[in-house]
């Protein structure tokens, strides 16, 4: 006889406001095999999960179903309370009476009321047949892999050598550096990027910790948190075969940064056509070459110094129609110091800004705007330019001027397109080989936007720089850092404990045909000939629930999550809420 | 939104409020010089209702449809279906064009085609000569010196043809309230 | 050197959602954490909050899972309503004396059952927490999910310790947990290193004369928003005029108030107020469906993921009305709120009269700052705000070893950014004791 | 291979010699063009300022012999092209306009047949190998700029086209009879034609300076696809002399179609020169 508790939190008014708390706890404590049932105002709470931990204490509770939240919020924090009072966490259901009840019916009390108490009902039905389970502990190997050495792969490798952590760092390229060894200097106070990037070069390098593989790319990757298994394969740079060899690893950093939109994209502007329409890293490169040569800067086609230069903002960003809809949040920033940088080395040379919005948001980065706007005599004209063409040797421009809104024609030596931070070519095989989420834009998707920020889908990989979203340094800097801290907690432990919600075979009834070998999104089933049926790697197993759907036999069940109980929680709320009205209900 | 701008939102299809007046439109427009407010400040003004300005505007009648703006537009607003509302409306209200001449070659073309079901360049020039009046403005010469070219060419023939499905074309003419 | 159980603690000042992952990071790493918050409750800046942009997650439910696991968590001892006061020693063998404020509750027998504050008979309209737009009792936590959820006694408007009469609180207590003879004391505690992680402030009205020096009762800031609109919040979500109570059928919000003014007020970009002004707006127009929402800006800066798209759906679906202009003057008429502004994009005069106006109010750094800044022997910037040791890579360094700043005290920034910058601090941490425990080896 | 064919009114007046042209380079090259029976105005640039009903049903009524016809529609001018173009995006993405078109015209839309500009055509499988091949008398030495003005291209929503900023269509064509077409900036610029009456000098204005572009590219002449473009550029170009001809003109010179000399008369600035 089990002798369940269940907890219905209010959750201030946002489950009371609608849902007749009172009346649902009376209702429920009729139910057979429950032994306690009580509201309060946040069961979240400490007083709350007090109340919960007297409850299971005095009452000698065996299961416990919690009405409120949704799971990803809080059932975490009543696991861990039961488990604080001696009940295994396994034997602790959320019943989701928030997202799922109150909040989708508002405006329907009644309708809310009979709907909570039945989802509590049926997670009663549910939880009674929960099995008390351990956790999965999987062994951590703690070394770490970085792919992609810019500054951000740099950051985090050197932090997590530093912290004594042995590091594989994958580079693309034969050099490390990134997208940092073709800027000039960075705003705001004009340090030169090798400045960054060459100390921080040469600590990884040398680094006792740091193994480091260039012209190389991952090429498979198994496993999972703590245990991944990476393929590396390096270019021997002789034409011949690449090397591979495969890396143990318990973490991973994606930290592949970014590339700019084509030039050749943007048409209107001559994009591609022109030679002296170019990217804004190429005009990196032409600030470079001055600095270095302690010359003006000159532009591609003939090589004369520029006497008249426009930069032109947003080119491809925050353009949903023809382009990419997001802002790439760089631009406003290094347009102002290349044209700040540009008076400095061409003094007379005029400089244009075509901009939308001014985003220079950075710390200082608007002092620094101002005071060269003010001081450098940059013209800032607010309108974006319709078009670019060649007009003899110089290069004409369509804009609307920001005071009249007259159409104004301009000339120019050179055109600057800040054109839009795309994700690096070969991202999208990177996200497939680690099963780490991108968005729309091919950005890898963070787990959660504001709380976990360096987290991807996938447990054990995280995500640095401007490959997450666009960037400057200093964000990617301090994001770098924030992953080499989540493996620094995660290498913290001799083991890891793993969800036991897994997928568990009945030998008996699996007939080995393999279908849910290519089914099992996390690669976590295979075949065991010799025993005669088809195994589980818990570690890498997910709960999904895909092979349950697929097996033929029903040899396929998830722990605490069996047909028996699904099918348990189905029957109750049909039988209860009529199944025309919720045939969706599960 | 006021109603004057929902109406021209209807009627033209188009999303006024996606419009983050960038001023790309206006920047590329063949023949915004010739408006009073350029392009950007023809969404912004029909966002803010001014109705009167804008029915009686030259710009209504100088947007030559040339879909330059539309199609640079990041936020894929066509100003030309804007612009063909805003005319639409101002025959229908029956406002005086700040353009007239431009309006009477569209109402004297439009003619031509109901007349005979295919534009008749010679009857539709003359008609549009006398109703716009243009043959007392200074530049007249040079247009009718134009036409006189295209005439000694036998580029416009004298007599006009008509299409059979007459029926069809008057059909399509009753569905719509256009008085020219 | 200390003895090698010191060498692993670490001390982080300010426990907002910066100084919350800091300290989880650290903890789960293995390292005790003292953890010193000024509130009587952890959470910070995040617990005032309503709902976060872009995607309208309500702020609670994100951050009780996280407050909830740092009151938990066996490696982290927690100061609540608490002050460093004084930092010696040497990086690696600090130690900190703390002062423990006076809460005039005895927290090792109060149950938190809620009785004195329900009971409490004096109403306090100036609680700094709830922004002037809600009461607070006398006696107080700050939210019903508070952690830890211990109440204390406002001794500058407690009855019975400014006028020795009253004492309603002492009587209901179940517990015999009030102590109203309670002094603030101190204690020391022996750390390797220190986060100050101690958020921002809102830049105040009073300095905006054109704005009536936060005298028009119709003219609030950000945060009373926020907490007008949480719906744990005074008004359960509501939003409700300060002057009558009434439901505004129009808000103006005004971006850039204080910011982007070097001439009289903070040279900087606040970074964080065309988004949250955007934010505020559409949530009114989702208690208010035909209210009026109209925005002035200077530059729209929505530089973030899903940013620039949470704006354009504002314009687009929500109806949102922009209008590019600072306001030059705001005054009261009648019930009704004036405002005169420009139109830059037409150049045309706007003159409005709205029912509220929300003022998107410079981010500062707290008022303390500048104090524990002198405490702890770092620099701050001119705008008061930590200095750090490098403006790219060094942005958790101070130039003191041993001493690191995460989040908005060192510049404002979103949760996001914020978040990252912690875990950043916790890593920076773990590698500085790395060197110590080499150095000692 | 055979296409339907709409002329469009100016094909018996101002742009006789594009109609004839036209229909000349389609044979040389073995194309049947059947001209659509009972066809009428498209509605030109002015119905679809005055009413946008009046601007789709004269187009419709075309799309709809079209479709009894059964046959892919050619429409050689622009601006013709333009507006048949416009009605068929309207009743292939359906909603209230087609309805009403459909009910209006008495049919119902198939999207059987597709609308072709001369552009369209050319890049059409085999069309430009058909014109090398055929080429008799290669026009090398030739220099030219190929224009497309506004409604071949845009809106790209209607025409399709993904590179509307820089076609290079007609620049194969004219390459493909050995003539050297330059890269200038005004391809896609508006001439104004529809300034033409009432705003002569503004139409000028815009046309002078396509020209004068042309000229200093080093153009001989401007090729064209559209009968509006044509009449306007050379009557507007401020007194330059640099001849306009269509692109089937310069195809049917190189193809040596009968009857070229007919075509040359027609002209206001005498393109003959260019070929001798």
């Amino acid at each position: 006889m089990n002798r369940i508790g269940v907890f219905l939190c209010w959750c201030g008014s946002n489950i009371a406001g609608t849902v007749d708390v009172h009346r649902v706890i009376e209702e429920v404590r009729k139910l057979p095999e429950v032994a306690h049932a009580e509201n309060y105002m946040y069961m979240c709470s400490d007083p709350g999960q007090d109340l919960v931990k007297a409850a299971i204490r005095d009452k000698n509770l065996t299961n416990l179903v919690v009405a409120s939240c949704s799971p990803r919020m809080h059932e975490n924090t009543f696991r861990k309370a039961a488990a604080s009072v001696g009940l295994n966490p396994y034997l602790v259901e959320i019943a989701n009476v928030r997202e799922q009840c109150s909040w989708v019916h508002q405006q329907q009390k009644d309708v809310a009321t009979r709907k909570a108490y039945n989802i509590i009902k049926a997670t009663i039905e549910k939880v009674k047949r929960n099995a008390a389970l351990e956790a999965i502990r999987v062994p951590v190997t703690k070394r770490a892999l970085v792919v992609g050495a810019g500054i951000a792969g740099i950051t985090a490798a050197l932090d997590l050598a530093d912290a004594g952590f042995e590091t594989v760092v994958v580079e693309r390229e034969a050099e490390i550096g990134g997208k940092l060894r073709r800027i000039s200097r960075t705003f705001p106070y004009h340090e030169p990027a090798d400045a960054i990037l060459a100390p921080r070069a040469e600590a990884l390098r040398d680094h006792p910790n740091v193994t480091l593989y260039t012209s190389s790319e991952v090429t498979a990757v198994g496993g999972y948190v703590g245990n991944f298994d990476v393929e590396v394969a390096t270019d021997p740079g002789d034409g011949g075969p690449p090397e591979t060899r495969t890396e143990k690893v318990g973490a991973i950093v994606v930290s592949t940064g970014y590339d700019l939109y084509p030039v050749e994209n943007l048409g209107e502007y001559g994009g591609g056509r022109l030679p002296d329409v170019i990217d804004g890293l190429a005009f990196e490169g032409l600030l470079a070459d001055s600095f270095r040569n302690g010359e003006p800067v000159r532009r591609p086609s003939d090589g004369r110094p520029v006497r008249d230069v426009v930069f032109i903002q947003c080119s491809g960003s925050r353009d949903p129609e023809n382009h990419k809809p997001y802002c790439s949040r760089i631009c406003c920033l290094y347009t102002n110091k290349q044209a700040r940088l540009l008076r400095d080395r061409n003094p007379g040379c005029r400089a244009w800004v075509s901009f939308m919005d001014v985003r220079t948001d950075c710390k200082n980065t608007e002092e620094y705007c101002q005071q060269n706007i003010e001081e450098r005599g940059i013209v800032y004209v607010r309108g974006r330019v319709s078009r670019v063409w060649q007009e003899g040797d110089r290069l004409r421009l369509w804009t609307a001027d920001t005071l009249t809104g007259e159409k104004i024609e301009l000339d120019a030596d050179l055109v600057v397109l800040a054109t839009a931070v795309v994700p690096a070519a070969g991202y999208a095989e990177v996200s497939s080989l680690l099963r780490a989420g991108v968005d729309a834009n091919g950005f890898f998707q963070e787990s959660h936007i504001k709380l976990r920020p360096v987290e991807s889908s996938t447990r054990g990989v995280y995500l640095a720089g401007a490959g997450q979203y666009p960037k400057d340094i200093t964000d990617t800097v301090a994001q770098a850092q924030a992953t080499a801290s989540k493996i620094q907690s995660l290498f913290a432990n001799e083991e890891l404990a793993q969800d036991p919600l897994v997928c568990r075979v009945d030998p008996d009834l699996c007939s080995a045909c393999g279908i849910c070998v290519p089914i099992c999104p996390y690669g976590a089933r295979e075949v065991d000939a010799l025993a005669g049926f088809s195994r589980v790697n818990e570690a890498l197993c997910e709960g999904c629930g895909a092979c349950v759907a697929a097996c033929p036999n029903k040899a396929c069940q998830l722990k605490n999550d069996s047909m028996v109980q699904v099918v348990g929680e189905i029957e109750v709320f049909a039988a209860e809420e009529g199944e025309e009205d919720y045939t969706c209900a599960c | 939104m006021n109603a004057f701008a929902r109406q021209i939102q209807e009627r033209s299809g188009q999303n006024l409020s996606r419009c983050y007046q960038c001023k790309k439109c206006s920047g590329g427009c063949p023949t915004a010089r010739w408006f009073e407010w350029p392009n950007h400040s023809v969404v912004r003004m029909i966002q803010r209702g001014l109705k009167d300005e804008l029915l009686g505007s030259r710009a209504i009648w100088m947007c030559i449809t040339c879909e330059t703006c539309g199609a640079r537009c990041p936020n894929g607003i066509y100003l030309s279906p804007i612009m063909d509302a805003l005319r639409a409306l101002a025959v229908e209200e029956g406002r005086p064009a700040a353009e007239p001449a431009v309006l009477a070659f569209h109402k004297a073309f439009v003619a031509s085609a109901k007349r005979f079901g295919r534009v008749h360049e010679a009857t539709m020039l003359a008609a549009f000569m006398l109703k716009s009046r243009l043959f007392l403005q200074s530049g007249f010469l040079g247009e009718a010196a134009g036409g006189l070219k295209l005439l000694a060419r036998g580029k416009i023939p004298f007599r006009p043809s008509s299409v059979k499905g007459k029926a069809q074309i008057d059909r399509i003419f009753a569905e719509s309230d256009l008085k020219l | 050197m200390a003895e090698a159980t010191h060498t692993q603690r670490v001390l982080v000042i300010g426990g907002g959602i910066a100084g919350i992952t800091a300290a989880v990071d650290l903890a789960d790493a293995g390292h005790e954490v003292v953890m010193v918050e000024r509130l009587p409750s952890v959470g910070g800046r995040m617990l005032q909050l309503s709902e976060t942009f872009p995607t309208l997650d309500c702020a609670q439910c994100t951050l009780t899972p996280r407050t909830v696991e740092t009151g938990q968590h066996p490696n982290i001892k927690l100061y609540p309503y608490a002050e460093v006061v004084g930092l010696a020693g040497e990086p690696g063998a600090f130690r900190v004396r703390i002062r423990k404020k006076a809460s005039y509750v005895d927290w090792s027998r109060c149950t938190g059952c809620g009785a004195c504050q329900e009971r409490c008979p004096q109403k306090v309209k100036t609680n700094p927490f709830e922004r002037g737009v809600g009461i607070k009792k006398a006696i107080y936590t700050l939210s019903p999910q508070a952690v830890p959820n211990k109440p204390v006694i406002d001794a500058d408007n407690c009855r019975y310790l400014t006028r020795g009469k009253c004492r309603v609180c002492a009587k209901v207590c179940p517990v015999d947990a009030i102590d109203y003879e309670m002094a603030d004391t101190f204690v020391e505690e022996d750390v390797a290193a220190v986060i100050a992680a101690t958020g921002f402030e809102l830049y105040p009205m009073a300095a905006l004369g054109e704005y009536g020096y936060g005298t028009v009762p119709d003219v609030i800031d950000g945060l009373a928003m926020e907490r007008m609109l949480s719906a744990s919040g005074p008004t359960a979500g509501q939003v409700l005029r300060p002057s009558d109570g009434r439901v505004p059928r129009s808000v103006a919000f005004i971006q850039c108030v204080g910011s982007r003014d070097p001439e009289n007020h903070k040279p900087y970009c606040s970074r964080i107020c065309c988004m949250y002004s955007a934010k505020h707006a559409r949530l009114y127009k989702h208690k208010v469906h035909d209210g009026l929402a109209t925005l002035f800006y200077m530059d729209l800066r929505s530089t973030g993921k899903g940013y620039e798209e949470f704006l354009q759906q504002s314009t687009e679906e929500e109806g949102l009305v922009y209008v590019r202009g600072r306001v030059s003057r705001i005054f009261r008429e009648g019930d009704k709120v004036v405002l005169w502004g420009t139109d830059t994009l037409s150049g045309q005069p706007v003159e409005m009269a709205v029912d509220l106006v929300v003022l998107a109010t410079a981010v500062t750094p707290n008022p303390e700052q500048a104090e524990l800044a002198r405490v702890l022997g770092i620099p701050a910037d001119p705008n008061g705000f930590f200095q750090e040791a490098h403006y790219k890579t060094g942005s958790i360094e101070t130039g003191r070893d041993g001493v690191f700043v995460a989040g908005c005290a060192q510049g404002p920034r979103d949760i996001a950014d914020t978040v990252a910058h912690a875990s950043a601090a916790a890593s920076k941490v773990q590698v500085f004791l790395s060197r110590l425990r080499r150095e000692a080896a | 291979m055979k296409f339907s064919y709409y002329p469009g009114c100016t094909a018996h007046s101002t742009g006789w010699e594009f109609n004839a042209s036209t229909e000349g380079v389609f044979a040389a090259l073995g194309y049947d063009l059947d001209e659509i029976p009972d066809w009428n105005c498209c509605g030109g640039a002015s119905a679809h300022n005055l009413d946008h009903f009046v601007g789709l049903g004269l187009p419709a009524r075309n799309l709809a012999i079209a479709q009894d016809a059964g046959r892919d529609l050619i429409v050689p001018c622009a601006g013709c092209y333009n507006n048949v173009k416009k009605a068929q995006v309207v009743l292939e993405r359906g909603g209230g306009d087609a309805d009403r078109l459909a009910r209006v015209l008495a049919f119902e839309w198939r999207g059987a047949v597709d609308v072709l500009s001369l552009v369209d055509w050319l890049e059409r499988p085999g069309v430009l190998d058909a014109v090398r091949e055929r080429v008799k008398r290669p026009l090398t030495g030739l220099k030219v700029v190929a224009y497309y003005g506004c409604q071949l291209v845009r809106p790209p929503r209607v025409t399709g086209r993904p590179s509307w900023e820089n076609p290079t269509t007609l620049e194969a064509a004219c390459e493909a009879v050995g003539a050297t077409a330059l890269d200038w900036s005004f391809k896609t610029d508006c001439c104004g034609a529809d300034l033409a009456f009432g705003h002569g000098d503004r139409a000028e204005v815009l046309c002078s300076r396509l020209a004068g572009s042309a000229r200093r590219a080093g153009a001989d002449a401007i090729v064209v696809s559209c009968g509006l473009c044509h009449a306007n550029l050379e009557m507007r170009q401020g007194g330059l002399g640099v001849p306009v001809v269509y692109i089937t003109e310069l195809l049917g010179e190189a193809l040596q179609v009968p009857g070229r000399d007919k075509w040359w008369e027609k002209h206001i600035i005498d393109p003959s020169g260019l070929f001798r």
